[in-house]
């Protein structure tokens, strides 16, 4: 089969890759930052309110767990408005990337918190702290830092999840790619292009999360690949 | 006058009662000894005085306040009384002196410097100054326990409780910890302190309880209690185990 | 890739787009069905062979031809020059108006009166240009939508003020929601549909071509055109 | 298909049906090669060790979308043919062994490093370490997050629309287009999705209680 | 009959060195007794026994096995020597008798009856026979750690280390284990011990080694070693925390 790869077409149009690229990293950054936020947030009340408010936060995780990202972008997108709420679509997707998000985040931050252990919060509670204090200054750090893996690999699973954003015109890398793979039929090319750069973008993000947890909460940085295990014993 | 009052307290534990009508006055700078079996609720009794539990009847009343669930009673409680226990407990995410400063600053609004001069007070109380900046994980079982017993005066209690603080440790590490608390009771601070350390009790507490069964089963006067038991389950008690 | 490697091979490979209605749909069994399996199913009649049809997705037509999953295409393509750099088209074999649709309130009647609005498009379809080559001049917003049906709900929805859309799928999805309130404002534009082949398959081009006109000829493109979208086949542009 | 009744539904569930049949080769294959994965992570040989890591941080950072893409297409381009079942197949359990083996390198890591040194003291050989004393310890730490990834590879199915297969999104996507009702459509898909999910969530919640129970952190 | 011989054994952790230059004899049946400062290297030492540490330098022989690196080697030595640490280490996902039972089925292929056996006649030497079929986290920290006694025993081992085996208990549960090993020292065993109950290793070890900086500072046996310790460290030591 005579087949070659032809670039030529692809780059000609790298102006709306890169400004693709860009709002990916917008998007995914601003994202996990509220959705994080936001989980917390959720992980509080849950901790703090009575049965019927972690009812709801169960709720709410439970919801937007189980169902898939693409519908919720949608009735964001194309629901609210017929309810009056009318957003862009960069807008929609980040509400809706920030919703999901937070629903995984507030899940994996949870198990954390519940692994701190019942004699540290009330080392807290006898210093007088109050149980929003514990948890703030006490409880909250350290449950992170458990959990830190888990929710560094949700963040990474979010940036490519991203992708689906387009299908609401959102010209993200994804949505970039497949204006330029329809233009120029050179679907193998841009694929690549495609992947490389969510592949770069991926670790890129995925060293800074391993450095920010190990800035965080080991005092000290680490080698970023492997490190033998406490296993090692013949 | 008494600082430490409890009167008539019960407390269960679903259908186990643990504590069994307990009743206790303990006086202004007076060091008391708990000592009792494994299970005897000495370490519940530690946990009610400062509302960690809640009890079913019964009152106490500790350094004027009475002890009820109520979160913003209790934290005006928790200022007054320090508790210390056998596991540390201390915060592993913060230094030496951010655990000791954490609650003067964010409940007692000190500032950042005063509480820093507060932490260098109650570290040198300890003997510990130069660990100021390390974190709990680099320091040893009795550094760490003394890091704790700092951090409870950093607040300035009137009374302190310790559970059972030298259990975790070896003797070696147990002498340090004693000679702070022995220091303690000399500058006259108000101490509960539930321990295995008959030597201890004896030569530092002016009274020892011996618990038995969720009850007070007897007490006195520490010389007498350890030289004249009375009752038959503390002279098993105290021929049992202790060398 | 010659016409007799398709027969003696005893069965053609051809790629339709679904989800598209009504070029391209599915039925309750999942077979796809429409303006393009008919079509197909044509051709194959006149190769002489079974059809398979192969039911593609709109990113992944291009890749399914060029690594040989399909012999050829009948999917709603339309020929630019820009493609063609990439693959090869035959002559048109259907055709559909393509018109901008707005409110009803909407006062739209040239291009002039999209003025500053932000409008919707399929980014899958050759029409974006039509935007594009406005885009500074009319000072447009563009919004590319995965496809026809989710380009007319931004409408629907008033994430846009006005869509570009062929007529056949537009007026299918105002009778489908019985909305009253959208109405198509003009047509502009044309739009050729050709079937395609991998680049340097000139026997089959050439056979695919004469097939083509043959049905234009004797009036089976005009009965599938009918039957799919109630007008009769407009003339075809050839090449 | 122009309206959205009893037969669109039941090509929902069928469809459905491959979401389900997809995610369980994916995770039986992937749940292997995730092992494997996981245990060569943690080996005492730095090569192995690296080469997992890298495999991981790889796998992990591609979509999964292309994997698939490149797998079935650019294989074929190749000279590499392969049926669509068992390009989605392989595809995805790529994607599953990626992320489950490091799930479970973390759960095995959690294991208390005593009971390396337990076991080793009492003559076991490695595997037997594994298979005694480690890897049961490690699945009742694994299994929430195992049960959480799982919830999110049943919607992550839907990238096989790519070569060809019609499961639940693709479908609702069909239907959509056909009827225009994207809000009925969309929230039936939803609620089939949920209906799949949902009970793995709670399995997952009640594994976790029922396992953690008086278990030291 | 020499079962275990040290031979100038250096050990390094990077740059620090914990053991520099360790030589050690012991006759089949001498229960030796170590002791010395937390980090003065007992554990480590121990743990070279057994092969769990790699060291740079020297040899050990014990039961008739070369200790080296290698898989295969090392299991059949573990298999003549049992080793008990401070902090039990059973395996919380197993039976009592599983945790016994486990190693002599699948490293010795005993048959599942005789193993049974087996697990009776050492939870029975341990005291603990009614613990058949509890799990590790049902029993106190005294029964776990005899537990954990026999779990070794099961292997029939020639030579017994205990690592502090009762630091983590309080004193009457320590009384349990202490027992135990006393037993095994009468039947014959022969034990490496490190301790810090000084009265034990005074009235059941026939050998004291007292460790300082890596070092063997002073052996002796017990009797004379604590009445007459000759070293300015070793007379610090015992002075010290030893109640
Ligand atoms: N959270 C709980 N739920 C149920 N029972 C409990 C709980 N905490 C303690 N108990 C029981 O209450 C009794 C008293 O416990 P407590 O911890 O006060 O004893 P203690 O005298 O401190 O013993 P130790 O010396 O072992 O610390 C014990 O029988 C114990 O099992
Ligand atoms: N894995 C390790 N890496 C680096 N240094 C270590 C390691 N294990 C032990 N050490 C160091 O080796 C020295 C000796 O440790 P070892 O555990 O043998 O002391 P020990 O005599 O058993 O003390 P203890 O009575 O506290 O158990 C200590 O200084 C310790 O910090
Ligand atoms: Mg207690
Ligand atoms: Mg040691």
């Amino acid at each position: 089969m005579e087949f070659s790869l032809h670039f030529a077409s692809v780059f000609a149009e790298s102006d709306l890759i890169i400004r693709g690229i860009l709002l990916t990293i917008g998007l995914s950054s601003s994202a996990i930052l509220l959705g994080s936020g936001l989980a917390i947030l959720l992980v509080a009340t849950r901790n703090l309110g009575n049965k019927f408010v972690r009812g709801c936060v169960d709720a709410y995780v439970e919801l937007l767990r189980n169902t898939p990202f693409l519908i919720q972008l949608f009735m964001i997108f194309f629901g609210l408005p017929l309810m009056g709420v009318r957003m862009s679509g960069t807008q929609a997707a980040l509400l809706a990337m920030t919703l999901n998000l937070s629903a995984y985040a507030t899940e994996i931050i949870r198990a954390g918190v519940d692994s701190i252990h019942k004699s540290q919060i009330e080392a807290g509670l006898s210093l007088a702290l109050s149980r929003i204090q514990v948890f703030r200054y006490v409880v909250l750090k350290p449950a992170i830092a458990k959990v830190w893996p888990s929710l560094s690999s949700q963040f990474v699973l979010m940036l490519l999840a991203s992708s689906i954003c387009s299908f609401i015109s959102v010209p993200e890398l994804s949505g970039a790619a497949a204006i330029v793979e329809q233009r120029t039929f050179r679907s193998f090319e841009t694929y690549i292009v495609v992947t490389l750069s969510y592949l770069a973008l991926a670790l890129v993000l995925k060293l800074i999360l391993i450095w920010l947890g190990h800035r965080l909460f080991h005092r000290k940085v680490v080698s970023i690949l492997s490190t033998a295990s406490k296993g090692g014993i013949a | 006058m008494s600082v430490v009052a409890i009167d008539q307290v019960h407390k269960r534990y679903g259908a186990l009662e643990v504590l069994k009508g307990v009743s206790l006055s303990v006086d202004t700078g007076q060091v008391v000894a708990i000592i009792g079996r494994s299970g005897s609720g000495k370490s519940t009794m530690l946990r009610c005085i400062n509302g960690l539990e809640a009890f079913q009847s019964g009152s106490i009343t500790v350094a004027g306040h009475d002890v009820q669930q109520e979160p913003t009673k209790l934290r005006e409680l928790r200022k007054d009384v320090g508790i210390v226990f056998q596991s540390y407990n201390l915060f592993p995410h913060l230094t030496v002196s951010q655990n000791i400063t954490l609650s003067p600053r964010i409940t007692q609004g000190v500032k950042a410097a005063d509480a820093e001069v507060i932490a260098r007070r109650v570290l040198s109380q300890v003997g510990l100054l130069e660990k100021f900046d390390a974190y709990p994980d680099m320091l040893s079982g009795g550094q760490q326990q003394r890091v704790a017993i700092a951090r409870s005066l950093a607040m300035r209690p009137k009374v302190m409780l310790f559970d059972e603080v030298t259990s975790a440790l070896d003797p070696e590490l147990t002498g340090e910890v004693l000679l702070v608390m022995e220091q303690l009771a000399k500058e006259g601070m108000t101490m509960l302190l539930v321990t295995h350390e008959m030597s201890f009790a004896r030569s530092v507490a002016d009274l020892t309880v011996f618990m038995h069964q969720g009850k007070i089963w007897e007490a006195g006067p520490s010389k007498e209690l350890f030289e004249r038991p009375t009752t038959a389950e503390l002279q098993a008690f105290l021929a049992s185990g202790v060398k | 890739q010659s016409v007799d490697e398709i027969v003696s091979r005893g069965s053609v490979k051809i790629g339709v787009l679904v989800g598209a209605p009504p070029f391209g749909s599915v039925d309750a069994q999942g077979n796809a069905i429409g303006y393009d399996a008919d079509v197909a199913e044509l051709v194959g009649k006149y190769l002489g062979v079974p059809v398979t049809m192969v039911q593609l997705t709109p990113p992944s037509r291009i890749p399914a031809l060029e690594s040989g999953k399909v012999d050829f295409l009948v999917a709603t393509l339309a020929p630019t020059p820009e493609r063609a750099k990439a693959v090869m088209f035959t002559i048109p074999y259907s055709a559909f108006q393509v018109g901008i649709y707005a409110a009803k309130t909407a006062e739209i009647k040239t291009w002039e009166d999209l003025k500053g609005m932000t409008v919707g498009v399929n980014r899958g379809s050759s029409v974006e240009k039509e935007f594009v080559n406005r885009e500074t001049e009319l000072g447009l917003t563009i919004l590319r939508f995965e496809d026809d049906a989710t380009t007319m709900q931004a409408l629907f929805s008033g994430q846009v003020q006005a869509i570009a859309g062929p007529d056949a799928q537009s007026n299918a999805a105002i009778r489908s929601r019985g909305d009253t309130s959208t109405e198509v404002k003009f047509f502009f534009s044309m739009q050729p549909n050709s079937m395609t082949v991998r680049k340097n398959a000139f026997e089959l081009h050439q056979w695919l071509n004469n097939a083509i006109y043959m049905m234009k000829q004797n009036g089976e493109l005009d009965a599938i055109a009918r039957k799919w979208v109630g007008t009769p086949l407009p003339p075809l542009p050839t090449f | 298909m122009s309206t959205f009744g009893w037969p669109e539904f039941l090509f929902l569930l069928r469809s459905a049906g491959w979401s389900i049949v997809l995610t369980v080769i994916a995770f039986a294959f992937g749940a292997i090669g995730g092992g494997a994965f996981a245990i060569m992570r943690l080996a005492n040989n730095a090569v192995l060790r690296n080469i997992a890591a890298i495999y991981i941080l790889v796998i992990q950072s591609i979509p999964v979308l292309m994997i698939l893409f490149m797998s079935y297409y650019g294989l074929s381009i190749a000279g590499v043919e392969i049926p669509p079942l068992l390009a989605a197949s392989v595809s995805l359990s790529i994607y599953v062994s990626a992320y489950l083996a490091e799930i479970w390198r973390g759960s095995i890591q959690a294991v208390p490093p005593q009971q390396w040194e337990a076991s080793a003291s009492l003559a076991l050989t490695r595997p037997q370490q594994y298979r005694y004393i480690i890897l049961p310890q490690a699945l009742r730490i694994s299994l929430p997050p195992t049960v959480g990834f799982l919830v999110q590879l049943v919607k992550n199915t839907s990238i096989v629309s790519v070569v060809g297969f019609v499961e639940l999104s693709r479908a609702g996507q069909l239907v959509n287009n056909a009827t225009f009702r994207p809000f009925e459509v969309f929230m039936v898909v939803a609620a089939i999705y949920f209906a799949i999910c949902f009970p793995l969530s709670r399995l997952s919640r009640y594994l976790e209680r029922v396992l953690h129970v008086g278990r030291s952190h």
